[in-house]
């Protein structure tokens, strides 16, 4: 019996990304496991089994600090096609993976400052759609809580709105309006973290983004990790745990997998890769960009070995001198 | 009487920097703001809580400033709290943070920010920027924003090409009449020659300060609009002594953001 | 312009505790203060400063484990009135306040077992509206976010829903009902903490129940805790830091504040001092309870000293051997 | 040949710790279902994973099982992650919670379940009970559900006098209508007596087990509505030794849940 009704006042038009709580839950039911299971793989097999074209696609952190940079350069490598891509507080993983050809949609939360990108996107060539840092985390909320969508305050007023799928309502219980912002849940999640088990039970050491949610709110789960360590680690602090291990599907043992970004308590970033990274202006130097630093190896740590080297590494490791709150 | 040399930027963080409180939240995003809260923090407002939208709240940031790391252990050096995204902005909306400092690519008469192309069409814009960020939420929860952005002609337009962040008034309507957070938004506009505030009852940009030696015409001259212009403006100090050597001997040393800009020089 | 509508299907019928975000962001800027201040005072103190007449009112953790019974006692002893409780995983502090005339509303979540308070409910003495621990919480959340309601996937077709403030609407993206719940900002909440400095930055120990949301969402907060500790120890740990100081209004060094429950790592519950609280049946039983142990002392540590002693404390000191994550 | 001897709460603790599954996330609240979660542990399902609303998941409870400590160090023991009750009810919400254990003081053919109060007036009960706790959000969120409750008849209902968790049809609705999480609910229902399951088509109770020695009639006769009978009831196994054992010595020595109830005496 209907007692009532509570008005739409505007709604953007732009396609989302949206899956229905039932059918997550169906997800989540069937094809996650509860089990303590060895999920440790090769960061080769864990892209291959867990990224697929055309997947939605979540990172956590940002480029420059604890970013999931060795997962994207192998999910490039993979050339992985058709990803619609959630850049949420992002610098230069859109860039890449458009450069890659890997993806031809993004959610816009910040999409960097690399000119081949803004360029890209002045020619029409990706697919934007407008939303916010705030926004999209909030929506990454809704689908970690298996909710349809999040009432908020950001967005109203603005032309964000009509490239978005924002829907604004009469709040029935304020009496004001009030934005929905649909529930995001991705296909697939990466995730680079201090310390992980086997099984995936994760923790992080600084400020948390949205790894919790990111990771909750995806169908899959690659959790790369500086260190791997023993499930009595977390049993020991489990206020510290961030990601139980149901959440994961599959756990990479990735030191300096943040690089060319840092890893608090681990190396700073390599500030000369990162101008390197933002001074990419055309099609051929990113070409060329992608072709010396992932094409030309096989793996991260061929990466590390042949493109990095041990000298670099232990100069950003000597920089990293701060150890306070992150062990 | 003495010359001081000093760029537009560090002219515009002076200004910012002079204007915080003390025992006050700010939310803080990457660039001039964070170089104007250590500023603020070492000289004037030295219990000012800076909150990073990655989640950190209140850190004690090592300097020297250094680009890229904003998430990293110099910037978030001894935080009160590291937490989360979604909480560092629920925060925010549920208006636990004072003031928010933003930048702008264009900004019209109520505030209104534009952060994300310049054109007409969106699928193929003149100019692309990065979008939001965390701007929209800033500009929607915080309680007194400020915005810093240099002062050309083509930046201050009559209608925003795209409003990425809301400011007082849009498309006529209050932004309270929106679901907006009441009694907040827009509460200064910096740029490299003046300072403006919003008129409570039209709303609408209103030119209070000058840097000394300019004249109101000179600075309205390179606006695409007209502000408001109050009864009194005043005229704003250049940088001080102490700022610039806090600025280029402790913050930014490397010169990362400060040598940006103008060069100004100026007898005092 | 209206651009459709949404169907409510369905509305509870009682009234609710409800404070518009607007208004709730409107006290947080006027009345609560960003400041580092020194807010350590008395029991006696935060009580008649923070407390008043009519208040709602909301805590964390239950009777047995961290629950902020010092507070609780005094907030009887100072004979506030008309308070309406969110009773979310409680057991006997409704009973506690209602017996001690303080309270005449509750949101419940779970009353406990005290004979007393489900009589007094039976007879229709005091005013209970039906919640779960559940809704309840994410009623705090929402008040957290600063949002008008959160929407949920629980009460749905139950008899909870006409004795609660409830609003179902067909979801306007999945196009199935869900469950708005409204937010709930208290007047007053009282958290029990492990550790917290003089300006109110405090951090708990083991599961955090709705530590951070209850503060957030509330009006004003008191906390009580174990230890007061230096700032630095926040800044040296910031991932465990659960409230920043600056939404709290009141902090009161209180050792054994969860008395007659346990404090994890610090001690165990009074299993004798349960018993005979939750035996209580009658209004006398009642009223001499309150006057043994509430009335008839003036403060919690007269409380400690005169009805508890030095000997039961360190018994319940010596029982809590488990440190382990505790510190 | 010898004798058992159990109490009908040993029986019910018994045959629930059988019918978890290894490897599967269980949602759990305070007394009897702890007690469940403990044996199946120690006995059948090592790597079952706890879940307690007030934010602690995966513990491994440390015993004796102690009356009201459940948020405690010793039942919250080496937990793989201590959070809060946000999460943990989200992390249900979400469908990460496989199975869910309830009391409840009725329960009507479609497992509804009132844990509020007994009586027509709302306002005045003539029996008021605790209330939902998270009761509802087990029921509502858990893929399945167990119920755990004494047989007695004045439990089994037409109608729940107040319905306060879900069961599969609510006044003649399917709960999914309601918008309720899809094909979850109750699964079993576990009593002094026997074990119902819930028929798929007509979504009813349906008995389909009988405590050793009991005839369907003698199970049936105790309640207030006619459940289904299934083609092959099954007898249910009295507590074996291990399992007394295991509950006795090491998981309540002090009989604060498991002496509750009748005493039954049974030739194994």
């Amino acid at each position: 019996m209907a007692s009532g009704m509570i008005e739409i006042l505007d709604r953007g038009k732009a396609e989302i990304h949206f899956v229905s709580p039932d059918d997550f839950r169906e997800f989540v039911k069937n094809k996650k496991n509860r089990g303590l299971r060895n999920k440790l793989m090769e960061e080769k097999e864990a892209v291959k089994k867990f990224v697929s074209n055309g997947d939605y696609i979540a990172y956590d952190f940002s480029s420059l600090t604890r970013g999931p940079q060795s997962l994207l350069r192998e999910i490039i490598r993979q050339e992985k096609r058709r990803l619609w891509v959630c850049a949420k507080f992002t610098l230069y993983e859109s860039a890449l993976l458009v450069g890659g050809g890997c993806a031809d949609k993004i959610d816009v939360g910040f999409i960097g400052w690399i000119p081949y990108l803004l360029g890209e996107a002045e020619k029409g060539r990706v697919k934007l759609y407008e939303w916010s840092n705030g926004s999209l985390t909030y929506r990454l909320l809704a689908g970690a809580m298996g909710i349809p969508f999040i009432p908020a305050r950001d967005l109203l007023g603005t032309d964000i709105i009509k490239h978005s799928g924002t829907i604004i309502i009469k709040d029935p219980f304020s009496e004001i309006p009030v934005a929905l912002l649909p529930a995001l849940n991705p296909d697939v999640s990466i995730i680079h973290v201090q310390e992980a088990d086997i099984y995936g039970n994760a923790r992080v050491y600084g400020p948390t983004v949205a790894t919790l949610e990111t990771a909750m709110a995806s169908k899959k789960v690659i959790i790369s990790a500086e260190r791997i360590i023993e499930t009595i680690e977390f049993r020991k602090n489990p206020n510290m745990t961030i990601i139980p291990y149901y959440l994961v599907d599959a756990v990479v043992h990735a030191p300096f997998g943040a690089y060319p970004g840092g890893t608090q308590g681990y190396y700073e970033m390599d500030a000369e890769h990162y101008l390197k990274l933002t001074s990419i202006t055309t099609e051929d130097e990113m070409q060329k960009y992608l072709e010396d630093y992932v094409y030309s190896v096989d793996s991260h740590e061929e990466f590390l070995d042949k493109r990095v080297g041990i000298s670099k590494l232990n100069e950003l490791v000597r920089k990293a001198e701060i150890l306070e709150g992150f062990r | 009487m003495s010359v001081v040399e000093f760029t537009d930027t560090e002219f515009m963080i002076c200004q910012a920097a002079r204007l915080l409180e003390d025992n006050k939240t700010i939310f803080i995003g990457w660039g001039i703001p964070q170089v104007v809260a250590i500023l603020a923090e070492r000289l004037y407002t030295p219990n000012i809580v800076q909150v990073f939208e990655f989640g950190a709240i209140g850190p004690q940031c090592r300097t020297p400033f250094l680009r890229g790391t904003m998430g990293g252990p110099q910037n978030t050096y001894r935080s009160l709290q590291w937490c989360s995204m979604s909480l560092a902005f629920s925060y925010a909306q549920a208006g636990y943070i004072d003031y928010g400092m933003l930048g702008a690519a264009q900004i019209d008469k109520y505030g209104n920010i534009n952060s994300t192309m310049i054109g007409e069409n969106y699928e193929q814009p003149k100019k692309r920027f990065p979008g939001s960020g965390g701007g929209n939420e800033v500009a929607s929860y915080c309680w007194k924003t400020i915005i810093v952005m240099s002062h050309e002609s083509r930046r201050f337009v009559e209608r925003c090409d795209f409003i990425t962040s809301p400011g007082h008034m849009i498309n006529g309507k209050d932004r309270e009449e929106f679901g907006l957070p009441r009694n907040a938004g827009p509460w200064r506009v910096i740029t490299s020659k003046g300072m403006f505030d919003f008129d409570e009852k039209t709303k609408q940009m209103r030119l209070i300060g000058v840097l000394r030696g300019l004249s109101i015409e000179e600075v309205v001259s390179e606006m695409s609009f007209k502000p408001l212009i109050a009864n009194d403006v005043i005229e704003l100090e250049p940088p001080n002594r102490e700022e610039l050597k806090v600025l280029r001997e402790e913050i930014d040393p490397y010169g990362l953001i400060i040598t940006k800009g103008k060069k100004i020089k100026m007898k005092v």
